[in-house]
């Protein structure tokens, strides 16, 4: 216990991970399951971040960036969406959404 | 990789800001708690030798996606859902036991990665120079794409308002 | 002096409280300034009586020396001792958090900023500030300024009023507006200094100050601060005429208060940011023979800055709320990127010799 | 500079293309529906003249210079060792190629825009334009087979989306929408094509089996090496090549195993029909053949007869004399005006590939040229006058009347002929049943009388009289048919006269053997044919009286369409001079011996090396795969001609012949023929340089006969002055019947002509349209030994198979096995967004589970 090591960052990550897979998993609210992918993007951020150092090597920093360009574009698009179905049924319940209930 | 005091404290806050944010019945909360989330992870950023990535970080999550979830929620005072009927507690149960056995699985059989192997701080130079150098040389391509990618974000927004627009005039 | 980590931090703890100290009692000064310079703008005198020295005449009314110079202790003293209570089902929290929220980031910023050339020989590092090792100092800056918004946001919406909701909406739109603009401006400066590290910034200015490279950049600059900061002209979230003022309608006492200290807070702390950007920072004659000149150097330029924000919130009506996207969105943000084109150009042409251009480095 | 330009040459178009393509619909409707028409299709027309300046420019560099230049794009291929550049090949072949695709194909562009005014796919067209303009382009430059194979798919593609450009017309024909016929038109075409790409496939794959290579110069080089070094297989293996290269040719240019298409194509917009399938696509295939004159005539040299009988060359003639005459003859019973000068263009493409055949490739290239102006614009004047007819119809129904009235005569007249007018239809319709051609007696038992709704504008016996509406279109019509038919100062004249002088000369003092006799008859056969049915087409369309009432209204096309017309006809007119002859033996030889001269200069016959040698820059030795072999040739004479190269003489030695043959001295370095070894040096049969009179005076009299014979025949049927009493219905006017009815009345010679002539005639136009055409060869193995089969075995497999058995047995009995087991399933499909997560998640965990406890 007296020095972290890479294994504390991918618990701490798997940890997150896990929550925001939860939260995707059992919130109604459609923004904050967007909110829980962030939380899962960050987890692995995280650990791309935490195995750079580990490594010595710079290109798992590189690829938080691509992510976090992703996890905008994503947001972006999905708060529209939401917006706009918000427009059309006056709610962002998902469990309204079940246009595609068979 | 930072004092062992820090991380656990460090790790204490974000495990409590991600259980806040799965937990609070309030939207805004939740994305206060967000917030929380990310700046603490950003301090372990700091401590992970990337400064940089912290600033983006902040700057990123904190400052803009964060903020457009707030700008959403507060323009459709969706922060609080009406209570609907739930389709049953089965969802919870197994979701919970899911995300639970994940959770341990990828602990127990991760944690043990390179054990103490880790690099001195020296090896990383992660200034922003290094980065850009790396970034605009052997990582040129998927950055031009994922400038494709916002720029495809960002006509499709266009193209959704337009559509709107379109529906309101006509 | 031994510096290792534990004399670092015990060294930002004394420099932070230092500096805040000074900054957050030149805010209240910052006060009694706008209000006598807008006064004397406006052809009145402002404040006057508290705390004047009277100086006699001879036959006519005494002279009121430093008139006024008491009035922000009374200020202070006013909203400290007002009722403090808050409407009904606000979000409690949040509702307390929100004014907080607004100084924190007023007061990081200034963790960054370079006062002077290093003042003591032993120090490691070239240059004296609280936090002087951080080598991204303006993504921090941009970092902390993009939080700034949610306590204008998180107040309007706790509040549980229309009116401050209203100003939130707006408070947020705008802010994630011009803080785009703002940061291509930013970047000139980084691009010709080749560091984002404030200090290097302010020493690539020793022979021309980026303004005069950089004047579209400054002004883009110089207004978005203004958007910034939510003051005239971009002073919608608070417009009285169609808010009653805004996201803190429904504040009192202090907490009212404090959204006011950060606001003057902001002031000096980016009137500081703009001298290192633009205007050279702590540097001026002799600042290397005597390195305690830059933190007064630096504290001329802010003072400069902030009569100027005076100066235009006496002379500009407030923009219209689609003028204010418009202009943000499809003028400001154009113009910001074609200078960053254009800057970036320059450089380039500069390094490979086509253009001999006066460049730093 | 040739480097420099030449890729502008593709670029142009396609930027043409893709602006169009992309932008296309909105530059056309901007403004509002096809206000900004004008825009879209200048930009193509802009394109292609643009290309038309780069064509220019490589023709004016290269009249000093005669090499081919080798101009890398990029390299296509690296497979290891395989590698395929992207080449271009600007020679004095391509560089004519190149002026008439790009000429003529500009004149069409402005044509077009005239031509497709209002259409709603304006913009799509000029796309489509400028693509086909692209690969056509390609397909001309290329510097081996596999490009040229790349632009050959791609005019191929082009045509498809041409042909089917109309896929949407809803009108009805006979209960089936005209864009369905339409499409089905242009998949046809690109069918009979694939058929004919097989070959070239089979031809390349050989080619490069033998030779390691498709690069033109490579093969020759290779192949004149091999035939010089005595190799025995080599016979065998280019006469194989050469066949396949001919069946491909016959794919493209229509010739007689593969034309079936080229009728039906006629369905597309006339600017295409005249733009791919007279001027530019289809001569395509004669370009391939002039292009492999190497290989040709190595295998003319070395007589190897295939199965004993003919060579391949002697084949390649034969193909193209029986397709001259053969679709000369069908083309004199079509009553649709294009698709007479459909079939005429399968019987001129027949002329070119009779002149490759034998060896007279100059005067292949120069009917190529010719036939491109005079065709085109045939075409465009065909085109012309369609939207004459049109524009006349609908000013018919804009004010109501007409119809009626031809109901009632018909009617009022009982002849059941009228039903003559109704079949027109079936003959655009029916390309299923491909009936192509009708006599009007095949039909009289199906009369029916839907005179209103079955207005045809492409039909000639609606027709009539149309000089009085349409001046100008008349007069350049005219003047195209007089060309065609080889009347004396046109350009056919002179271009077709010249095949037939080789023929002649093969058969009375060449070489050639019994083939090239009946090629001769045969030939001369079908020049009687053209200007027969041309001279029944201006007969039928321009004179007499108006047969139908949307005539009274046709008018003068616009602009557009009436310049580029102008332009074709002066063209037409003066296109002789092209590759005008020698009026003299003497003069031929003479100029012969002195142009010769740089030839003996070079010592040993290494023609093109000698040529190389004056612009040695541009076509370095790397070039040729055999260039050590040939700088070892002398090198004195190399640099002595460098010298002169260099001091200008070339150029003065390169104009001194005036306008005499200049597209013979033109091409001559370009045809490697030359390339053979010295007493194999002169091929191209030079004889014919100067007029042949005697077959000169015989084809123009024989034309003029003609020409006068089917005026006079013609005219008896549909000059009918009893149209102006409105008592006879118009289209009664069947050709034959009436010339005969007319004739009995008036001249006792008629009586001759009804007894005798009639009868062998009507014989013979069924036989030809229908034994012949139908029954007997092309479409009877076309519809019934591969379509009847093909659709009796779909119907097994979609009725029997598919429906009983699968569907049937099969699908329905799981299907309601099925049934009981969804019920259970259906509950799964809660519609809950995080439901279906969770189901996604599990997975995930469970996957994660095995991998790290597994």
């Amino acid at each position: 216990m007296d020095e972290v090591t890479i294994g504390w960052y991918i618990a701490l990550a798997a940890i997150l991970f896990s929550m925001g897979a939860l939260g995707v998993l059992v919130r109604r609210n459609a923004l904050i399951i967007f909110m829980s992918i962030e939380l899962m993007l960050n987890a692995g951020n995280l650990l791309f971040v935490a195995f750079a150092r580990h490594l010595g090597d710079l290109d798992g920093q590189i690829w938080v960036f691509f992510t976090m360009t992703v996890a905008a574009a994503e947001v972006a698009v999905g708060l529209a969406l939401a917006v706009s179905i918000f427009r059309n049924r006056d709610s962002v319940n998902i469990d309204d959404m079940n246009m595609m209930k068979g | 990789m930072g004092h062992p005091i820090v991380f656990l404290i460090l790790a204490t806050v974000a495990v409590f800001a991600a259980i806040g944010m799965l937990t609070s019945r309030n939207a805004v909360h939740s994305a206060l708690y967000l917030v929380l989330n990310f700046c603490t992870v950003a301090v372990f950023y700091l401590v992970l030798n990337a400064p940089f990535i912290s600033m983006v970080q902040i700057t990123v999550y904190a400052g803009a996606i964060v903020v457009l979830f707030l700008f959403v929620i507060m323009l459709l005072g969706a922060d609080q859902l009406p209570k609907a009927s739930s389709n049953g507690g089965l969802q919870y149960i197994l979701a919970i036991f899911a995300t639970a056995g994940l959770a341990t699985a990828l602990i127990l059989q991760l944690s043990g990665f390179g054990d103490g192997t880790a690099k001195p701080e020296s090896a990383l130079d992660a200034s922003p120079e290094a980065i850009g150098t790396l970034l605009f040389q052997d990582y040129v391509f998927p950055f031009e794409i994922t400038s494709l990618i916002l720029l495809v974000a960002m006509m499709s927004l266009i193209v959704f308002k337009a559509q709107k627009r379109k529906k309101q005039d006509g | 002096m031994d510096w290792t980590l534990g004399t670092i931090a015990l060294r930002a703890l004394g420099v932070g409280f230092l500096m805040s100290f000074v900054v957050i009692t030149g805010f209240a000064y910052t006060t009694l300034l706008e209000r006598k310079l807008l006064a004397r703008l406006q052809g009145r005198v402002g404040p006057e009586r508290a705390g004047y020295i009277p100086l006699p005449r001879k036959g006519k009314k005494e002279r009121k020396l430093l008139g006024g110079v008491l009035q922000p202790a009374a200020d202070a003293v006013k909203l400290f001792f007002k009722e403090d209570r808050a409407p009904d089902m606000v979000d409690t929290v949040i509702y307390n958090i929100a004014p907080m929220l607004t100084v924190i980031p007023a007061v990081l910023i200034l963790a960054v900023i370079p006062w002077a050339p290093t003042l003591l020989k032993s120090s490691p590092y070239p240059y004296f500030a609280i936090a002087p090792g951080l080598q991204v100092g303006v993504l921090f800056i941009l970092a902390v300024a993009s939080i700034a918004v949610y306590g204008v946001a998180l107040a309007g919406w706790a509040s549980n009023s229309k009116y401050a909701i209203l100003g939130g909406i707006r408070a947020t739109a705008q802010m994630i507006s011009y803080e785009l603009a703002l940061s291509l401006t930013v970047l000139p400066s980084v691009m010709l200094a080749g560091s984002m590290n404030l200090n290097d910034i302010v020493v690539a200015q020793e022979g021309l100050w980026f303004f005069l490279i950089q004047p579209v950049a400054t002004l883009i600059f110089i207004i978005g601060v203004f958007a910034e900061l939510q003051r005239a002209p971009f002073d919608l979230l608070e417009a009285e005429q169609e808010l009653s003022s805004g996201y803190n309608v429904e504040y009192g006492s202090m907490r009212f208060g404090m959204f006011f200290m950060a606001e003057y807070m902001k002031m000096i702390s980016f009137s500081a940011i703009a001298a290192v950007l633009f205007f050279g920072g702590y540097r001026g004659p002799f600042v290397d023979q005597v390195p305690l000149l830059g933190i007064l150097y630096l504290f001329g330029k802010i003072f400069l800055g902030l009569c100027l924000m005076i100066w235009v919130r006496a002379s500009m009506p407030r923009l219209r709320y689609d003028q204010l996207m418009n202009f943000g969105w499809k003028i400001l943000l154009p113009l910001a990127v074609l200078n960053f084109v254009v800057t970036a150009i320059g450089i380039v042409l500069h390094s490979e010799g086509i253009l001999n251009l006066p460049l730093p480095g | 500079m040739i480097q420099a330009i030449a890729p502008f040459l593709l670029i142009f178009p396609i930027v043409g293309a893709l602006i169009n393509g992309f932008f296309g619909r909105r530059i056309q409707n901007t403004g509002g529906p096809n206000k900004g028409e004008l825009v879209s299709g200048w930009i193509g027309t802009l394109m292609s003249f643009a290309a038309f300046g780069v064509a220019i420019a490589l023709f004016l560099a290269l009249r000093n210079d005669y090499g081919p230049h080798i101009v890398t794009l990029f390299d296509w291929f690296n497979v290891g060792d395989f590698h395929v550049p992207w080449e271009m090949q600007i020679d004095r072949l391509s560089s004519v190629m190149l002026l008439v695709v790009t000429g003529v194909g500009s004149l069409i562009h402005i044509y077009a825009i005239g031509y497709m005014h209002g259409d709603k796919n304006f913009a799509r067209f000029f796309t489509y334009l400028n693509l086909f303009m692209f690969f056509m382009l390609i397909l001309v430059t290329g510097s081996s087979y596999l490009v040229l194979f790349v632009g050959w798919e791609g005019v191929g593609l082009a045509s498809f989306l041409l042909i089917g450009f109309w896929f949407d017309k809803n009108r009805k024909i006979d209960g089936v929408y005209e864009g369905v016929l339409n499409s089905n038109a242009s998949r046809k075409a690109f069918v009979a094509n694939r058929f004919g790409d097989l070959f070239m496939i089979l031809a390349m794959s050989l080619m490069f089996w033998t030779f390691g290579s498709m690069q033109f110069e490579e093969v020759f080089a290779a192949a004149t090496h091999g035939f010089e070094a005595g190799d025995k297989s080599l016979p065998l293996i280019l006469t194989l090549i050469t066949l396949f290269l001919l069946l491909g040719a016959t794919g493209k240019s229509a010739q007689i195993p593969f034309f079936v298409w080229l009728p039906d194509a006629m369905a597309g917009p006339t600017p295409v029909s005249a733009l791919m399938h007279a001027a530019t696509m289809v001569t395509s295939g004669i370009y391939l053949l002039v292009r492999s004159n190497v290989l040709l005539e190595i295998v003319r040299e070395s007589g190897y007869e295939l199965f004993g009988l003919v060579t391949t060359p002697e084949l390649v003639a034969m193909t193209g004399a029986i397709t001259a005459l053969y679709a000369g003859l069908i083309a004199m019973t079509q009553f649709d005006i294009k698709k007479v000068l459909a079939y005429s263009t399968v019987s001129q493409l027949g002329f070119m590939i009779a002149a490759v055949g034998m060896g007279a490739y100059v005067a292949a290239m120069f009917h190529l040229v010719t036939h491109a102006f005079f065709k085109a614009l045939l075409f465009m004047g065909a085109g012309s006058v369609i939207h004459g007819m049109e524009h006349g119809h609908h000013h018919l129904h804009d004010h109501g009347h007409g119809h009626d009235d031809h109901h009632d005569h018909g009617e009022a007249d009982g002849h059941h002929v009228v039903a003559a007018a109704v079949h027109g239809h079936h003959d655009e319709s029916s390309h299923d049943s491909a009936v192509v051609t009708h006599t009007a007696a095949a039909h009289d038992d199906h009369a029916d009388h839907h005179v209103e709704d079955d207005f045809d504008p492409q039909d000639m016996r609606y027709m009539g009289n149309i000089k009085k509406y349409m001046p100008w279109t008349t007069t350049v019509y005219i003047i195209g048919a007089l060309a065609l038919s080889g009347i004396v100062p046109f350009a056919g004249f002179w271009s077709k006269d010249e095949i037939l002088a080789h023929a002649s000369f093969n058969f009375n003092g060449g070489d050639g053997g019994w083939i090239f006799r009946v090629v001769t008859w045969l030939l001369t056969a079908a020049a009687i044919c053209t200007a027969f049915y041309m001279g029944r087409q201006l007969k039928m369309v321009f004179f007499g009286h108006e047969r139908h009432e949307a005539t009274y209204h046709a008018s003068e096309s616009n602009r557009h369409m009436v310049a580029p017309l102008v332009v074709l006809a002066v063209l037409s007119l003066l296109g002789g001079i092209l590759n005008f002859p020698y009026f003299s033996e003497a003069d031929a030889t003479a100029s012969l011996g002195h142009y010769a001269e740089p030839y003996e200069s070079c010592g040993d016959g290494k023609i093109r090396e000698c040529f190389s040698g004056g612009h040695g820059d541009s076509h370095g030795d790397d070039a040729h795969g055999d260039a050590d072999t040939h700088a070892a040739d002398d090198s004195h004479s190399d640099d002595a001609h460098a010298e002169d190269a260099a001091h200008g003489d070339d150029h003065s030695e390169a104009h001194d012949y005036g306008i005499n043959l200049a597209l013979e001295h033109w091409l001559e370095p370009a045809l490697q023929s030359f390339e053979l070894t010295e007493e194999h040096i002169v091929h191209l049969p030079h004889t014919a340089q100067s007029v042949q009179w005697r077959v000169a005076i015989q084809s123009t009299i024989l034309a003029v006969l003609a020409l006068c014979a089917s005026f006079f025949f013609v005219y008896r049927g549909f000059n009918s002055e009893s149209r102006k009493a409105d008592d006879i219905d118009p289209l009664f006017t069947v050709p034959i019947l009436s010339s005969f009815l007319t004739g009995m009345q008036r001249l006792p010679l008629d009586t001759l002509y009804m007894g005798v002539l009639r009868p062998i005639f009507n014989a013979f136009s069924w036989f030809c349209g229908i034994i012949l055409d139908w029954d007997f060869y092309h479409d009877f193995v076309h519809e019934q030994l591969i379509r009847a089969p093909y659709l009796w075995f779909s119907g097994f497999v979609s009725k029997t198979l598919d429906r009983g058995l699968l569907d049937g047995g099969l699908v329905l009995g799981v299907g309601k096995l099925l049934r009981g087991f969804s019920g259970i399933y259906k509950n799964f499909q809660s519609g809950y967004v995080r439901n279906y997560a969770l189901g996604l998640f599990l997975g995930v965990v469970g996957l994660v589970l095995y991998f790290i406890l597994g």
